[in-house]
Formats: structure tokens, C-alpha cells, sequence
């Protein structure tokens, strides 16, 4: 086993979250070896993100599979290995690059186990780089989580920090299902944590309180985790104490957390970065009106991208939730009960 | 001209439709003493057919697709895997799955509404049936690849239709299998229809066969009616794939004989000419003249096979009308391996509102 | 021009609602050369539930075009067609047969007139059978509308009596932008109703209220308008009063319709087929948390598709919502306040 | 052996590496006069496809997929059209656009993050640039597909490179193209590389021109850089297309000299040798020496054309670099023909909000 795969050394640098996904994909690769790799220049060149940089120097080609230029194949392969007894960890290469996989995630992958009553199964990663505001070229900025949220059978989860990038991962590959594991490529190297290499998972199911507070409760995911956090830190100067929550993993969705939130806070913004109407948020606010009526103090506000499709980047950081708009909505729900 | 590649299709038949040789037998399939117990259980799957057709029209089986027509090509399929291979079937090869080890009782179950059907008792890993065109051709690719990343000597085989061969899925598959020299046997059971359009609107292509060629693959047309020239098509095939040389793709020119499945009518858009002429080259009719003058076969033990086969449907049939419907819980609990909280509340809702209603 | 093709009799019979589609079709045929029918077996077959019946005798196979097997390639052609002037209403087998067509709908059909600033434009309409409960096989049974909801740039249109299907299918092929188009195949032949073959079109972006009510709002959509009027009819026993709405275009959605509901009823359930989470019910109901907050008197709920998928059909019925199931939260919703 | 189908690919060249004829020239292309505008063409490409990398290289434009060594391909086939035709090109074709009346500003602009790039001034049918691989190709089945169903005598041209030939787009339009006899050429650019991914890790097939055989389709492989092979390989398909004869699949062998784009670092996983005995095969050398070899070109001719090229080139970049950025409504502008009231809404509230930012 060459160098770089080795037991993690004393003292761990801080990385990014991309290389904790790195880190996580190694230490998988080491510990299990019906792990492997899957995508497009995943190999040699390590990835377009450098996701899986050096693992085909550590791993080979057998472990770390470049494909044809083929979505639907990669998809298909995957879900042959995945049934056959492997634990495929597949890359799209970009989020707006995954729409002819959505045939075998939905069809064969989120059903596999149902539709033999268990005989088969389907543990497999669909891993994708996922949002906007790198100023990349058309479809690589694409927030398309809500494809898969409707779908049962699957995990849908989004990190937003090293540390929980890593952990989600190898708790995403050792699910005994499908997990469609979407990377906010904006955040990618915002900034280091250290994340020990200990092979310890993070639960899937759990939303994350990343910041406490009494007066509103920020709802966000990905990306959209960084300005939701700046926006805490202004309203604070404002003297409104927000809590920040981040989803994590969208569906099954832990309801739960939030709900406990609001319960203390009674008012809620819930922050995304893909289109408003039928966007996941549309989903949590459903569950607060629901469930959590009697404790709303105001009305529900999602800050999202507009219902139009993310322009090409002179204009794509006016399509994305700014703090300027996550503070004003907060400022209207503290005003308005 | 300066050539780049050429390239030429094989096709195989051995035995005419009037049951005489038209060619020198292959060696492995010479001897009819070999071929009698497909032949008989060629005779087995058509007793199902028919019977399940019949459960059908009395209203105690959903849509069924029938195989009537294709049994010399499902059944050679199924005669020329091995145990350790995986078959991955569109959703009429019943005669290649009863010889892998699929129950009637499971076909049964899965046309009659009741996910069970999928859970067979016989070869575990094989692939369930496959309603969306084709992507049991790429999934047995993806299988094929982890046999060939374990080292494994097992062969992935698939089949679908010549409307199937049109499927973009089935071409990822014949791309996959030469990009990754996969152990994948594609087979097209070419029976001239997909539900009402004919074989010649699929594709400008002369041979559904050569779509191989896009991949690099190994190709054959064979008569699928012919099961010597099913068995010696896929020998070939199924030896190239477990001696590391790759993929092929098979047609099998073969017809479907009856409606598309029992929702359909046929009449609607084919003639009646075009189906009395695909009699007379149905599969058993040859082999059943090529076994009797090997004196190994004559009306009596006809006779008394086919009861027998009666006989033996008959008591799948039993099986399976006797199966109780799953419990309503049954739609929660293979969902997930570890189900979430909220699921396992709707699932307890569900049970709820069942004894409710009694 | 044959027989069958001319315009409407005096006294026009009865018609079913999928009659209904075939008369839109057959009208708009006549009336606009730019109009084509194709999809897997419409064309002589009529269609798997006969749709299209007559069409291909009427206006020939250049009009009425059976396609290769390949719903990618269905979608493609359409969108190239339509970008090149034509009007070609596309046909998706069973709605469990849509996913290889979300690739093109989304990067192409949706966005062909944002990408070039108007310069192409993608004026189809892709037909689909949609919704369980007709003891069909596997995937010929899903309620899978969320696929498309969070879109922009897409109509989504859900006729759920014969009139509404020929208004709206004509509207639909009319609108200068794609246009999903999901008939709920449970109630194709429910029941008849004289729709005049008159060519008039029934306005998109409006949902339709069914019956009038004072004490509580029923949302729904497609085959669930069975239920749902089933379920206000019994409240109506009880002495509630219900109000239902027929939302028929999903996207864009006339909320405003729904609000006024609520703002007179103060109470609202929401009923779908498709499983819960995520489902397009969770954008109604967070728009109620959003702007109608102040009206409620009681929380929302949805009744919907459990977050499983449908069974086969011997389970089917369980899975969708029953009369039963809508009442009974019909009657919690009106108890809680 | 019973033979069910044969085929044989050709291969084109005419002009050899070294610029001498390695076989009899094609009538249309024999007289150097006629080729000169093109390769002046190419030279005009070459221009601005270094420039247009130095403006990203300074920060003035995004990621940008460079053309380098495809501009034999790209011209050949842009000058093969007629304006009544439909060009679909994939991201790096501009050599076939300019020629089809796209302006390299309008390539600036898409790359520079403008929508309005996408707004050719000059071919108005025309599909903008397709980044999705190859759903270009089976759009422009589409589009031949309306043209045949208007009996219009136009041809749709689309292509791809080589990893989008393993593009179930691409299976899916030549199978359409096969299936309806369409009036579309696809044109496949096999430079190489798809990003990382070496030609031969695509596919098993010899030739990418064989795929076409699944579709039933005329197949030619050229020789990419050699203007006269790409111009005769055209002609042939655009006859063909034009009358009613059906489609092709042109494979034409080149090379990606440039990194896959400016984002990309080509030196991680190819190797120097490979690209250094590209460029003795390059498009321009060989053409040089022929035209210079009949008297049509010299060093002098070479300079003052380049200079006019550059000048030209600077006109573009600076009508690219004055544009001003898209007002924030414009994303809300182009979404619908008849935007629903919501949006108008958003639309409002993202002005009053640019407003408030000044
Ligand atoms: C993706 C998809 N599209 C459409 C259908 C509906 N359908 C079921 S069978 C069939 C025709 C299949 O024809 P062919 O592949 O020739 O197989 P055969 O039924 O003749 O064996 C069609 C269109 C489907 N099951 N899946
Ligand atoms: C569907 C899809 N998957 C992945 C990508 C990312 N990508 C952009 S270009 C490219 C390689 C294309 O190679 P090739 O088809 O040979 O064309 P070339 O760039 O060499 O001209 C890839 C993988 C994409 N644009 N679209
Ligand atoms: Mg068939
Ligand atoms: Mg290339």
C-alpha cells in the first residue's frame, strides 16, 4: 500500500472540505475492499475538482474506474455492480450532467431492494458536485436536489463543512442503500478543519445545529450554509439571536431538530440556493405548517434562487440568496410577531 | 478506396423449419439424445404459457406477456448458462428462468400484483423481470464488470427485444461491454414486433446483430427458432466471455406468436397471413420431426410428457392462488435496510387504518 | 379531409376524458399543419389506451408518427422539432417511462428560449399517462409530477374531468413553451360529458374551484379529484362544508385561487398520489405557512401516497389516498379550531 | 459460413502530412484557388482561438474550450453548409460557425458569461453552443427530422467528439437517423481525448466511423486534418442527406492540440511526445505547402494575412469587451413567451433590490 493511503499521521493538517472527501474515499478504498470508484476522469487526472486526486496511483485502475463519456452508463454499471455485491462510489461530473441518470437512480436503484423484497439490494454513492457561483460554463450550476427528494428508497445528503463532509461520506458508502451525495463545489475550499482520518461516520437522518439562538431559526443546506451563517452573525449586531441549521441529509429528512427549533424561536427562514416553487424548502415549510402551526410567531419565508433558471455568471451571484436578503427576511419575521 | 475496417455477420441455422439439417450439425449438439430434454422442457414452458394466458382471461392473473413462439430461443439461453452466471431477462423469458431455477409460482406472483413473485427461490442473484426497455442490458453490464474486477469466471447474460435494440440503454451497455471488455452475452430476442411496430420502423439497420459493431463486439444473427443454432450461438458467446475475450450480441430471429401481452390485440395492426406463415416456422414443430425420426420421439410420449406438464403447472398454479396478499406493512419494509423514524410512523398509520377497516 | 376529421356535429354525444384528448388532438391536427402527434404506437395501434385511435387513418404517418423504441430519443426528436418551427405533441408511454426524457426536457426544452435570448424557442407539449390504480404493471403506476415542479421555464397541466383535458390539451399546444401534460389514467373513462369540439381553450395558470364551500379548502389534483369530491360529499353529511380545488396547472400556480379558499375557509388539506415528502403538496402548504398564516385556523395536512412506492397492484389501493383517509383529516382540521 | 451482412469503412486522405497528394484529388477540391479562402479561413481561426485563450489566460473571459488543430475539421465542415441548413455544434466548433455567419464576439460573450452569445446575429436556425455531450446530435435528428416532414431540402449537421460517441444521445440520433432516413450528417471529431480519457478507453470499436452501422447509415473515417479529405468527405454525405438518401456518421481523425479547456492541465495525464508528433501533423503545415507549391502562398502573403486577421480579431474582442453586463431582469426576460404573474413579481423585486445596491 503505497504512502498517502496509510493510517492518518499524528498531527492531521487542517484540509478542505474536498479533501476530506478525498480522505473519506481513501479510507474507505483501504478498509473495504468492495469499495471503488467510478466517473468520468476520475483516474489519471483525478477528477475535474480533484476529488480523487492520487487515488489511482494508490488504489489502480481497477479500484478507480474512468468511464466512457456516459451518464446513463455510469449509472447502469453502477447499480449492476452495487446489486452484485460491490459498494460502487460514482461521480457525475456536474449536477446539470445528472439528468440521464435519474432513469436507474429512480427505476432500479431506489427500488431494488423493495422490488425483490431484499434479495437484491443497491448500496451504492452517487457522488456530484452540486451549485452555483464558481462562474463556470452553462449547466455546472446547477441546485437540483429537488429531482430526488420525491423519491423514495433513496438518501439525498449535502455536507457543508469538512468535517461533516467526511463523516457523511463513509456513512453514505456503508449504507446499506442508495445515496445520492451532493457537494456544494462553491464551498469546496472556503476554508480548513482538521478532520482526523479515524474512519469515524457522522449519522445520516441528523440536521446539524451549527450555531444556537432564540429568536429565529435559519433553515439551509450546501452552500447556501456560508451566507446563511453571515447572515446570523448581522443579525446578531441587530441584537436577534438566530439559530442556524443546517439539513444535511435533505430526505429522510429529521424533522425532528428543526421542529425543536422553532418550537423555541417561533419564526423561520429557510434558505436555498435552487429555484423557490416545489424546492426542498417547500418541504419544510409544508411540515411547519403542519406540525409546528401553534408555535409560528410569524409567517414561514424561504430565501431562494428566483423561479428562473441560474444565469451564466456575469448575473449568477444576483440569482443566489445574498445575506442582504437572508437579513431582510429575518428582520420581517422578528418584526412581524 | 483505402478500407479502415471491414467487418461480416454469421448466421446460423442448423435445422430447417421442416425439421431436416440445412447444415453439418455442430459437434456438441449432435446428438439428439442431448437435445430431448430441452425439447421437453421447450414443451413445459408452452404448457405454462398457455395456462397462464387462461388464468388471465378468467380474471385471476393481471397483464401477462406471453412467450408463445419464443421457447427454442428462452430455453437455449437458459441451457447455456451456468449456476454462478447471472441473467438479467426483459419480461417473457420464462424458458430461460425455469432452467436457472425460477418457479412458475414466481412468474405467477409477479403478474398477479405481488412483489414476492421478484424474490426467487432459485438463482439469487439473477435480476428480477425488468419493465423499462432495456436497462437489464446495462445492469448486466455493470454485473459483468464485477465479475470481471473480482476475477470471477461468470458471465452476465441479458436479453431484450428488437424494440429493446433501439433503447439508448442498450446501446450503453454494447458500448460498455467493448469499452471494459466485459463477460456479457447481449441477447436480442428479435420476434418482428415491439408492441405494434414492426422490426423494419426500429432501425435502418439490415441486422439487429451488428449493432455490435458499435462496440466492437462479437456479433451473430441466429435463427431463434432453431435451438441447435440457439445452443451453438450462445456456446460461442458464453465461451468468448469466460475465456476473458468479451462481449457479443446475439439476435435471435424468432416471433412472437401471440398478442404483446394479454392488454393488447394484436389484429389491430398485423395480419393474419404474416402469423399463419410464423407457424410454420415455429420452434417445436422442427425439433419434434428431427427427434421423432431419431426414434426418440412419437405422439404417445407426447402425450403422456405434456400431461405430466399439466400436471406440474397445475401445481404451481395452486401455489399461487393460495398465496395470501402481503400485509400492508409488507410496502414499508423492504424500502430502506435501516428504515427512518418517519417511515416507520406512516407504517404504523398504515396498520392502524387496516384494522380500522377490519 | 376524411370524415371523422370535420367539424363538430350539431349535437355533440358524450365523451370520456380520454375522448376528450383525442378530440383536442384531432382538432388542433386540423386546424395547425405545425401540429404532429409521435411516441411508441400511436400511430396505427391508436395508442395503448387509444389516444390517438384514428388519428394516424385521419391525418397519415407524417402526422402521426411512431417512434423507435427509445423515449430519449422521443424527447430529443421533439425538442429539435420543435426549435425548427413544428408543434409536435410528443407521447410517454406510462409515466414510469418518462425519466430518460428529463434530461432533455430540462437542459434543452426548458431553457432553449432563456439560452438564446428568444432567438429559439421550444413549443412542445409531452403527454403522459400518470397515477396508479388501474392493476397495471410495474412502473406503469407513478405519480411523479415533483420530477418537474421545481423546473422553471415548464408548464406542468393536470386535466381531471373530459372538458378540462380538450381545454387545456389545446392551450397546451398552444402555449409557445413546453407544456408537461399528465393524464390521470385512473379516471380516463370515469365518466362522459358533452365537450363541443369549438376549439376553445381553457386558460393555463388557473386552478379551478369544483365546488364551494365555507368551512374547509380540499387542494388536489388528477385522479384524486374523485376522492376528494367523494370525501366533501360525505363532509357535507357531517355538516361541513368543503370547498375543493382542482389546481390543474401545478406550475406555474395560481396560488391566489387557493388563498381566497383558505382566506374565507380558514382550513386546508391537501391531497396527492404522490408520496408525501417532497411531493408538489409541500409548495401549496408552504405557501399557506408563507402568505396565509394569518387566516388559519388550524394546520395544514397533506394526505398523500405513503413515502414509499406504489405496490403492485394488489397492495395499490392501500397506498393511495382513500376517501377515508381524506375525511378523517378533513374532520381533524375542522376540530382543531 | 452463411453470411448475414458485410460492411467495409473507408478511409480519406488526399493530402499528406507532408502536403503532397497521397492520392488522386476529388474533382470540387483540385484546384488550389478554390481551397485558398479556406485555409485563409483557418488561419483567421487559429487567430482568434489564440487570442480568445490570452484574454482568459488575463482574467477577461471564463473557462474557454480552445480549437487548436481542429481547424481543418471545424472549416471544412462549416463550408461543406448551406445557409438553409441547421449547424448543432458541441463548444469548440467555431472555425464551422464563423463560417456559418456566428461572430466571435458572440463566442466571447457565451464563454464570457452571457447569455446573448447564444443570439447568433447571422444563423438564425442554428443551435447554440450544446455543453450537455452530445444531446446536440440528436436535437439535430430532430431538426432533420421537420425538414423532411416539411419536404424542405435542408440538411442538419451535428457534431461531437469522440467521447461523445459513447453518448447514448449519439446511439439515439443515429438510430433515429436510420429509422426515419434522415436528411443529418454527424460528424464525429476524434481529437483524441475527452478530457483525460484516452480514444481507446471509449470504446472497443476499431473506428468511431462504424458506429453508424447500428443505424444503418453511411460511414466514412477522414483524415481530419487534411482540408480536401474533410471537404470530400462532406460533399459525400451532404448529397446524400440533401437527396433523401439518409444519413452519415464521418469519423475525422485529429488531434487536440490545446489543453481540453483553459481550466484544464493537459500535462497531468498525457504525455509531451504524443502532442509534439501531433503537431507534425497538424491542418495548416500541409496546406501551407501545397498552396505554397502552386504559387498561392508565400511568407509575405502569410504575414500581411495575419495581421489582418489579428486586426480583425481585436475589432470582436473589443465589441465583447464593451458589452455591458445584462440588466437583472434579463433572467427573468427569456423564460416564458408569456411569463406567469409570479414571476413578474421576482422580476420586480430583483430591480427594486439592484436598485437598493445602487
Ligand atoms: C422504457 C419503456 N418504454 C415503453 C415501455 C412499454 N412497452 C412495454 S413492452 C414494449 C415493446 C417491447 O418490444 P420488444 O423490445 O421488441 O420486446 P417484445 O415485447 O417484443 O419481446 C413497450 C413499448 C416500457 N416497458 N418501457
Ligand atoms: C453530459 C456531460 N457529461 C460530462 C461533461 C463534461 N465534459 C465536458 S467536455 C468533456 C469531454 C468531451 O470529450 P469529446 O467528446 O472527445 O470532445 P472534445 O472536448 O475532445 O472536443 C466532458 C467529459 C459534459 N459537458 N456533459
Ligand atoms: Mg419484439
Ligand atoms: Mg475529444
Amino acid at each position: 500500500m503505497a504512502e498517502q493511503a496509510s493510517a492518518a499521521p499524528a498531527a492531521p493538517a487542517a484540509i478542505t472540505l474536498i479533501e476530506a472527501i478525498t480522505q473519506a474515499l481513501a479510507y474507505e478504498l483501504r478498509h473495504d475492499e468492495r469499495v471503488l470508484v467510478l466517473g468520468e476522469d476520475v483516474g489519471v487526472n483525478g477528477g475535474v475538482f480533484r476529488a480523487t486526486a492520487g487515488l489511482s496511483a494508490t488504489f489502480g485502475p481497477e479500484r478507480i474506474l474512468d468511464t466512457p463519456l456516459d451518464e446513463t452508463s455510469i449509472a447502469g454499471l453502477t447499480v449492476g455492480m452495487a446489486s452484485q455485491g460491490l459498494r460502487p462510489v460514482a461521480e457525475a461530473q456536474f449536477d446539470g450532467f445528472m439528468y440521464p441518470m435519474v432513469d436507474f437512480i429512480i427505476c432500479h436503484a431506489a427500488r431494488m431492494r423493495y422490488r425483490t423484497r431484499g434479495r437484491l439490494t443497491c448500496p451504492m454513492v452517487l457522488r456530484v458536485p452540486w451549485g452555483g457561483g464558481i462562474r463556470a460554463p452553462e449547466h455546472h450550476s446547477e441546485a437540483n436536489e429537488s429531482i430526488f427528494t420525491n423519491v423514495p428508497g433513496l438518501r439525498v445528503v449535502m455536507p457543508s463543512s469538512p468535517a461533516r463532509a467526511y463523516g457523511l461520506l463513509l456513512a453514505a458508502i456503508r449504507d446499506p442503500d442508495p445515496v445520492i451525495y451532493m457537494e456544494p463545489k462553491r464551498i469546496y475550499r472556503q476554508y480548513k478543519e482538521v478532520v482526523p482520518d479515524d474512519g469515524e461516520a457522522l449519522p445520516l437522518d441528523v440536521c446539524y445545529v451549527l450555531r444556537d439562538g432564540s429568536d429565529i431559526t435559519l433553515v439551509t443546506w450546501g452552500a447556501q450554509v456560508k451566507e446563511t451563517l453571515e447572515a446570523a452573525e448581522a443579525l446578531a449586531k441587530d441584537g436577534i439571536s438566530a439559530e442556524v441549521i443546517d439539513v444535511a441529509t435533505l430526505t429522510p429528512l429529521d424533522f425532528p431538530t428543526i421542529a425543536e427549533s422553532v418550537a423555541k424561536t417561533g419564526r423561520c427562514v429557510i434558505v436555498h440556493e435552487a429555484a423557490k416553487t416545489a424546492g426542498f424548502g417547500a418541504e419544510i415549510a409544508a411540515r411547519l405548517a403542519e406540525e409546528c402551526m401553534y408555535d409560528l410567531l410569524a409567517p414561514v419565508e424561504r430565501v431562494t434562487g428566483y423561479d428562473t433558471h441560474i444565469p451564466l455568471f456575469r448575473l449568477e451571484m444576483k440569482y443566489l440568496p445574498s445575506v442582504e436578503r437572508i437579513v431582510a427576511a429575518a428582520r420581517r419575521a422578528v418584526a412581524a410577531g | 478506396m483505402t478500407v479502415a475496417a471491414h467487418f461480416e455477420i454469421e448466421y446460423l441455422q442448423y435445422l430447417g423449419p421442416d425439421g431436416k439439417p440445412v447444415a453439418e450439425l455442430p459437434q456438441a449438439f449432435r446428438d439428439p439424445a442431448t437435445v430431448l430434454p430441452l425439447f421437453k422442457q421447450m414443451l413445459y414452458v408452452r404448457t405454462f404459457d398457455d395456462k397462464a394466458i387462461r388464468l388471465q382471461r378468467t380474471g385471476k392473473l393481471g397483464t401477462y406477456a406471453a412467450c408463445l413462439g419464443h421457447e427454442a430461443t428462452h430455453v437455449g439461453i437458459g441451457a447455456s448458462m451456468q449456476p454462478q452466471d447471472v441473467f438479467a431477462p426483459s419480461y417473457r423469458e420464462y424458458g430461460a428462468q425455469f432452467m436457472r431455477g425460477v418457479r412458475p409460482r414466481e412468474v405467477l406472483m409477479y403478474w398477479g400484483g405481488d412483489e414476492r413473485g421478484n424474490d426467487f427461490a432459485g438463482p439469487k442473484n439473477d435480476y428480477p423481470w425488468c419493465v423499462p426497455i432495456a436497462t437489464q442490458m446495462l445492469m448486466a453490464a455493470g454485473a459483468a464488470l464485477s465479475f470481471k474486477l473480482r476475477k470471477q469466471e461468470r458471465v452476465a447474460v441479458a436479453s431484450c427485444g428488437d424494440g429493446g435494440s433501439s433503447k439508448t440503454d442498450f446501446y450503453a451497455a454494447l458500448n460498455s461491454a467493448g469499452a471494459y471488455t466485459l463477460p456479457l452475452v447481449l441477447c436480442v430476442v428479435n420476434n418482428g414486433w415491439a408492441i405494434s411496430v414492426p422490426r423494419k420502423a426500429q432501425t435502418g439497420a439490415q441486422t439487429l446483430a451488428q449493432k455490435g459493431l458499435a462496440g466492437g463486439l462479437a456479433c451473430l444473427q441466429v435463427d431463434g427458432n432453431d435451438l441447435i443454432a440457439v445452443l451453438e450461438g450462445m456456446r460461442r458467446a458464453m465461451t468468448r466471455a469466460r475465456s476473458g475475450q468479451g462481449g457479443s450480441v446475439i439476435e435471435f430471429l424468432t416471433y412472437r406468436l401471440h398478442d404483446h401481452t394479454t392488454a393488447d390485440d394484436a389484429r389491430r395492426y398485423r395480419g393474419e397471413d404474416e402469423v399463419k406463415a410464423a407457424w410454420t416456422r415455429e420452434p417445436m414443430l422442427r425439433l419434434r420431426t428431427w427427434l421423432t425420426a431419431a426414434g426418440l420421439w412419437d405422439e404417445a410420449r407426447e402425450k403422456a410428457w405434456l400431461e405430466e406438464c399439466a400436471r406440474l403447472v397445475d401445481i404451481e398454479i395452486n401455489a399461487y392462488l393460495e398465496t395470501k396478499v402481503q400485509p400492508v406493512e409488507a410496502m414499508f419494509d423492504y424500502l430502506y435496510g435501516d428504515p427512518p423514524p418517519e417511515l416507520l410512523a406512516q407504517r404504523a398509520a398504515a396498520i392502524a387504518l387496516e384494522k380500522r377497516n377490519g
